[in-house]
């Protein structure tokens, strides 16, 4: 345990213990995931959470929620040791859960999700739908976000899914709330909405855990920081005491010095587009045009439904395309599947890992390959050894965390799934790449590799797509940033053009762009 | 028992009785006159056939003489329908029949009991009832319906037994594979079988077992190889009807027991060009005469028309088949000359 | 029995669409074409109307049950053979203990074996698919066997009118069986929470498992349900055909799925609608009935039949 | 059918563990309580032995291609019907154009059979479970139409032997048609893309599609291989049983499904064993045999039917 010690003198005096974890082992299979965790959460406070793909963050919470039990370690929830059987005991002890995988249920609208077992009775003790979908409307024009209730949950975009659940989670008056990564999802409007949420909670004296990979956030509303790295806590302390390079070396292990920085690289955008898209129409976008060079990475900023999906999609042949006009390299190309946008050249890492990007039920090695299975055939027989050996190279390039090329998909962490979709197509040698929030859920270290990796790809002539809802990370890699907002491109900046986050911030909010460079 | 003279016998006697114990009539008594005739044709009436179930070739003969009957009465027949063995459906069936206001119903109870409130139904109506077989329990002759046409079931099952125990030279072992089930046809002929081979002393059931369904040529095979794989020296099996002979003959050819007696009821297709082969399995069968039947219970809804006394009970006698009588036999039960492909195996 | 993630955006609105619809206009379509056809055979009488409700309540009733079963993720293919085994009790019961003994000793039957199955498919883990279809076997295998076989009279008018044969007025009480049963499951899957935990355990087991929702207690008051209600089936079935047999209900296990499906409810899970799958058994009830009525012959029958459920349901996907 | 999320992590790996050895465990299990209890009445011969095999063929055939289907997603509820129909067009075919003709004949109607259905589910998106239901109807009727119900003999013996009847050497035809069946559908399973995509699809339908896999070409050609090898369980009936028949093959259906699923591939679809069919298959086939063996009744026989699988897969869970 290299946990440090902090000076506390400066703090207001410590709220009271909501939870203690003390000396937490956990081990899957045999393979030990938490190694005598201690871990301490205070009413009223913000404890964040952090560590790499695969620490051991959301088991150790899931031991909190009671569902998982520890093999050794003590839960104590309010002075008071207890067993959490299940999560329904952990609800019971009025700690609630927004788990980072998909834990809805599809079939049912938002207000029934959000009231799953809770729901609010009519007259006769029969569930009012009625008044569910009521308070429902309560709660998310609350959050400030506009989404109807009554819809199914299969048919809510990724944001709005995780904003459900989080409507959810909020809606239990619980004393301890776990969020773990509540904002993968979200762009910047929805996040401030939930940060303005947590300061109310922790207000009226509510415990937060905040997983979350995205530094900025940690200082914005962490009170506390604890660092996991390979089931250990190794950094515990005061945030205002913290600076961000002490946390991102406990993390990654190593310091990391200007990783998320923009690192200029000439495009040469005189010569033709390798990507030309003229006025394509598809449903939820109107005549959009644009052009990605060869070599040039352009990024995509816009809030959430302002249509960036759906143009990935209707790129990559998933969404039927009723207008327009793409052309590739000089040649019309009309890709109606995704196996003939494949064929063209492009590839596509799908906004959603869970629905779009993985069979969960597979192992790593199976979802690796599904992109090329042709390239591991022989007359239409698979090569399982070559297959291996090229599997074993993507999750050594990618520092996949998993036991082997043949675990169950679904049993990584999330950070490491995500990593997977993207690993999908690197051996595909696409023309054409379209990252859809690639890097959400993938930790720090991961991340400015991934950001590498992008320079790299571009380097040798790609074209680059980039939809990304967290702005460092936009900025950090695009030669060109274009807005869209209502299913349409509506401006377009040189990456010259923006000084700081600020200024893109501004721009999707409709102001002019200030011209530092002028 | 000198099988020979007992075959014999069965043309001229008939085993079964009727529903309330009643005396046969022969099929011969139920004819109508030109007067009547054209009366009934007058009448343009209209008939429904309800059958138990539609797939096999004793169904098909009967509706053949029941349709080609009705046409010479100038009775139309608006629905013919298949219960599958299911009662449930049967009573469906009526009931969805009635909804055309038919004359005439002819038809085959499933299950005596479960359909006695449908046909009571039908009946009230005013429709006049004539039954193969079977009667639903409760229904009077006369009143209710008009007659009940049967065929020899329990006959059939004696000259099987009769014809099994000739071909044995009246000693050997064998095995016996009924229908389980408490179905009033299969469960006559099973019985008359017993009740029969029990006069052979030296003919000894090995084994016995029934057979469920549906898949009855399937489960007929299925039994049959267990039974020679237990009983390597079985000389014969019996099978309730044509479709588990087919499984038997099946099973037998793969124990490479081409040798084994096959004896059974109805000439279905398959087991009478067995039969027809030189040295074929199947050496004799109790055949009913389906196609006179459905003639003779046109007839009688005939005589329901027109308000005329008829027989409560008509039996067509049993028809033993051996190779030497198949073509005559199979002009008497389908009213056809034997089919090219088995005339051609028969020379 | 676990379901996989797969929300094709596009696919799913279409499914939702197909689901909510696809039944009544199927339904309004094979309806208008014989009343059309049939004017004159008889068809658009209110007796043969009622006929069809009558020759489809022990379908539609089981379908109601069912409609939860697979709402829930799991299936029940035991039902057919249980209504026989209930039935078989009962007839066999009511000669020593009248007429309600009898039919609480015939739903028990269905109850004891719901629990069985239940148990074993959550206590063990056994796929229900093989729990049921070894189930299957065993009830009809004992309604054989303690009746030889044989049909069991039931003689008591009582119990024949009230479950089967009898009317309340000029209404059947087959009908009014249907109509209990939809009222039953429909509210009792919209109205309660325990048909809400039912849909969530069956969209997501997981997460209503996170949801505090206890999954076995669901699946196995589901399954204890399906197989009470076969066991009322089995009262139907007797009623109606004044006796009880093993036979009773043989094979409706897919007519049943069949009936839930055409409904609208998806074989996956986490979705249903009680009202479809009634629906869905008169439709299937009305097809029967029309083709009798039309004088076909039962192989064209069974064509035509398979030919208007697939066109039925292409015309609806279509509008 | 459209699956959904559903994050089930515990039962999963429980389901992958019971898939990979339940049906080895089940099937030593049974075989060695027969073993036992039927050393005297011949279970051990080699004849025995081999007539279960021989009377498990068509069911194991037919379950390697189910397997596809089920992995992929689907059902197909026609396999009964199609193999009767085929037996029907073969045996009407073989005296006009031979018997290579004919037995082209016949698994061409299963092939076409295949093809409809296939366009259905992916062109119009209907559920395979109603589709194929009505095509179960169909298929069913045509081949009672067009016989007039009547069995159609077939006397060619070379078609006969080379399907159903005939040995080669001490080895049955139907031995070495299950061998193929499993070996060919084992091959593609496991170690041809085609199998992966299979998998895939079934998997998660989305993620297949935005990986590249044509998941309704899949589907259509899943669908197909199942409608052709229908076709060829009809051959196999027809040369058993010398003759064509609509009754062969009927009710297949929900056998071949259990030989599946007891074999260790989920209802639900993304995983598949072809090996584990086939021996689900035998199974089955064990057990009907060894039963028939002891000389029970035959309710008897449906009841511990019934108990054995429910028993084998809960014992073989255990360990
Ligand atoms: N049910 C399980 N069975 C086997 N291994 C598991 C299981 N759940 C988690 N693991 C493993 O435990 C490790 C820790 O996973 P966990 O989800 O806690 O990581 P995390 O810190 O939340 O990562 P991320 O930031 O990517 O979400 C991972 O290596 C994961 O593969
Ligand atoms: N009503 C709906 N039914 C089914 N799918 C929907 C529906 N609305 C949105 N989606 C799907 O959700 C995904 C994203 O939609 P949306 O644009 O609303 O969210 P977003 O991804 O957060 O926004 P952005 O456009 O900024 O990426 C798309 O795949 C879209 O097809
Ligand atoms: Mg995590
Ligand atoms: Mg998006």
């Amino acid at each position: 345990m290299t946990a440090q010690t902090t000076d506390h003198s400066s703090l207001p005096p410590p709220g009271p213990l909501a939870v203690e974890l003390r000396g937490i082992n956990k081990a899957f299979s045999g393979v030990r995931v938490l190694e005598g965790v201690d871990f301490s959460l205070r009413a009223g406070e913000v404890h964040a959470l952090m560590g790499g793909n695969g620490a051991g963050k959301s088991t150790l919470m899931k031991i909190l929620q009671g569902v998982y039990q520890p093999d050794a370690g003590e839960v104590i929830v309010g002075g008071q040791a207890v067993t959490l059987g299940s999560p329904s005991v952990a609800e019971a002890h009025g700690v609630a859960m927004i788990f980072q995988e998909f834990s809805l249920i599809p079939t049912l609208t938002a207000a029934q999700n959000i009231f799953l077992n809770r729901e609010p009775r009519g007259a006769l003790g029969t569930i009012d739908d009625r008044e569910a979908v009521r308070r429902a409307r309560a709660i998310f024009s609350d959050m400030g976000v506009q989404i109807d209730p009554t819809r199914t949950v299969a048919e809510l975009s990724t944001g709005e899914w995780q904003l459900t659940e989080i409507a959810k989670a909020l809606s239990k008056d619980a004393r301890v709330l776990i969020m773990d990564e509540p904002t993968a999802a979200l762009s910047a409007t929805e996040v401030s909405t939930l940060f303005r949420l947590v300061s109310g909670l922790k207000a009226r004296g509510i415990a937060i855990v905040y997983i979350t990979h995205r530094m900025d956030e940690v200082f914005e509303v962490g009170d506390r920081v604890t660092v996991m790295r390979d089931g250990r806590a190794v950094l515990s302390g005061e945030t205002r005491s913290l600076r961000i390079e002490d946390v991102i070396e406990h993390i990654v292990g190593r310091r990391m010095e200007g990783a998320l920085e923009y690192v200029r690289r000439d495009v040469n955008r005189a010569g033709a587009p390798l990507l030309d898209v003229q006025n394509l129409q598809a449903e939820g976008l109107s005549s959009v045009t644009l052009q990605v060079h060869p070599g040039e990475v352009v990024g995509l900023a816009g809030l959430m439904g302002s249509g960036r999906t759906e143009l990935a999609e209707a790129l990559f042949g998933v969404r039927r395309v009723t207008g327009g006009q793409i052309t590739l390299d000089d040649q019309p190309v009309v890709n109606r599947s995704p196996e003939a946008a494949i064929r063209h050249g492009f590839a596509l890492v799908p906004e959603d890992r869970r629905v779009q990007g993985l069979v969960l039920d597979h192992t790593v090695y199976e979802n690796l390959l599904l992109p090329q299975l042709g390239r591991f055939q022989g007359g239409g027989v698979m090569r399982d050894g070559p297959g291996r050996e090229y599997a074993r190279e993507l999750i050594g390039q990618l520092r996949i965390k998993t036991d082997g090329p043949d675990k169950q998909t679904r049993l990584l962490s999330g950070g490491n799934q995500q990593k997977i979709v993207l690993a999908k197509w690197l051996g595909n040698d696409p023309r054409v790449l379209i990252l859809d929030e690639p890097t959400a859920g993938v930790d720090i270290g991961s991340k400015a590799e991934i950001i590498g990796l992008i320079r790299t790809l571009a380097d040798a002539g790609k074209g680059v797509l980039l939809i990304s809802s967290e702005f460092q990370e936009l900025l950090a890699v695009s030669d060109r940033v274009l807005l869209m907002q209502g299913g349409r491109i509506t401006g377009e900046l040189l990456r010259e053009q923006i000084a700081q986050e600020e200024d893109l911030h501004h721009a999707l909010q409709g102001g002019a762009v200030h011209d530092h460079t002028a | 028992v000198d099988p020979q003279a007992a075959l014999k016998q069965l043309a001229t006697k008939v085993y079964s009785k009727g529903p309330s114990g009643e005396a046969p009539a022969p099929a011969s008594s139920v004819t109508l006159t030109a007067a009547e005739l054209a009366k009934v044709k007058a009448m343009n009436a209209t008939a429904a056939i309800v059958l138990h179930y539609g797939g096999n070739d004793w169904s098909n003969a009967q509706v053949d003489g029941l349709k080609a009957q009705f046409a010479k009465l100038g009775i139309k027949v608006i629905a013919v329908t298949d219960a599958n063995f299911k009662p449930e459906k049967q009573v469906s069936d009526i009931e969805t029949v009635l909804a055309r206001k038919p004359s005439i119903i002819v038809s085959i109870p499933t299950d005596p009991v479960a359909t006695a409130a449908a046909y009571r139904k039908a009946a009230k109506a005013g429709v006049k009832l004539v039954f193969m077989d079977n009667v639903p329990s409760g229904l009077k002759a006369g009143t209710d319906y008009v007659s009940v046409v049967s065929a020899d079931n329990y006959g059939n099952g004696v000259a099987s037994a009769h014809l099994l125990a000739q071909q044995l030279g009246s000693k050997g072992n064998i095995g016996v594979i009924f229908h389980a089930a408490d179905f009033f046809v299969t469960k006559q002929r099973y019985d008359a079988f017993k009740a029969t081979i029990a006069k052979y002393p030296n003919i000894k059931i090995v084994a016995e077992q029934g057979i469920g369904g549906p898949d009855f040529a399937g489960d007929a095979e299925k039994v049959a190889s267990a039974m020679l794989t237990r009983n390597p020296n079985l000389n014969a099996i019996w099978a309730v009807w044509d479709v588990p002979a087919e499984g038997v003959m099946s099973a037998a050819r793969t124990a490479g027991r081409k040798d084994l007696i096959i004896a059974t009821m109805d000439l279905g297709k398959n087991v009478a060009l067995e039969m027809a082969k030189q040295g074929g399995m199947v050496r004799g069968l109790g055949a009913q005469r389906p196609y006179d039947a459905g003639v003779t219970e046109a007839n009688l809804a005939a005589y329901g028309l027109l308000g005329k006394k008829a027989p409560p009970y008509v039996a067509l006698n049993a028809l033993p088949v051996t190779r030497t009588t198949l073509a005559t036999a199979w002009k008497q039960v389908y009213n056809q000359t034997l089919p090219a492909d088995i005339q051609s195996v028969l020379k | 029995m676990t379901t996989l993630p797969n929300a094709a955006a596009p696919r799913r609105s279409i499914l939702a669409n197909w689901r909510s619809y696809v039944v009544y206009v199927g339904f309004a379509l094979v309806f208008l074409f014989f009343s059309i056809f049939l004017r004159d055979a008889g068809f658009l009488s209110s007796n043969n109307l009622l006929n069809i409700v009558r020759q489809t309540a022990t379908i539609s009733v089981m379908a109601v049950a069912m409609t939860f079963v697979i709402a829930s993720g799991e299936i029940d293919l035991s039902i057919g053979s249980v209504a026989g085994l209930s039935s078989v009790v009962a007839a066999l019961a009511i000669p020593h203990v009248g007429p309600v003994g009898g039919a609480v000793a015939g739903l028990l039957a269905g109850a004891a074996i719901g629990v069985i199955n239940g148990s074993l498919v959550t206590g063990l883990g056994i796929p229900s698919f093989l729990v049921t279809l070894g189930m299957l076997g065993i009830a009809n295998g004992v309604a054989q066997w303690i009746t030889a076989t044989a049909p069991v009279p039931i003689l008591n008018d009582a119990f024949n009118n009230f479950f089967g044969s009898g009317d309340l007025g000029p209404v059947p009480s087959l009908f009014l069986w249907t109509l209990i049963a939809l009222g039953v499951g429909h509210f009792l899957l919209r109205r309660t929470s325990f048909g809400r935990s039912v849909l969530a355990v069956g969209g997501n087991a997981t997460a209503a498992r996170y949801s505090g929702i206890n999954v076995a207690r669901t699946k196995l008051m589901v399954l204890v349900a399906s197989g009470t209600v076969a066991g009322l089936a089995g009262m139907l079935y007797a009623g109606r055909l004044n006796s009880g047999r093993f036979q009773w209900g043989q094979g409706d296990e897919l007519s049943v799925i069949a009936a839930v499906i055409l409904g609208g409810t998806p074989l996956f899970g986490g979705a249903g609608t009680v009202f479809g799958a009634v629906l869905g058994a008169l439709m299937i009830g009305l097809i029967n009935n029309g083709l009798i009525l039309m004088g076909l012959e039962y192989s064209q029958q069974l064509i035509i039949r398979g030919v208007i459920i697939i066109l039925a349901v292409a015309l609806a996907r279509r509008k």
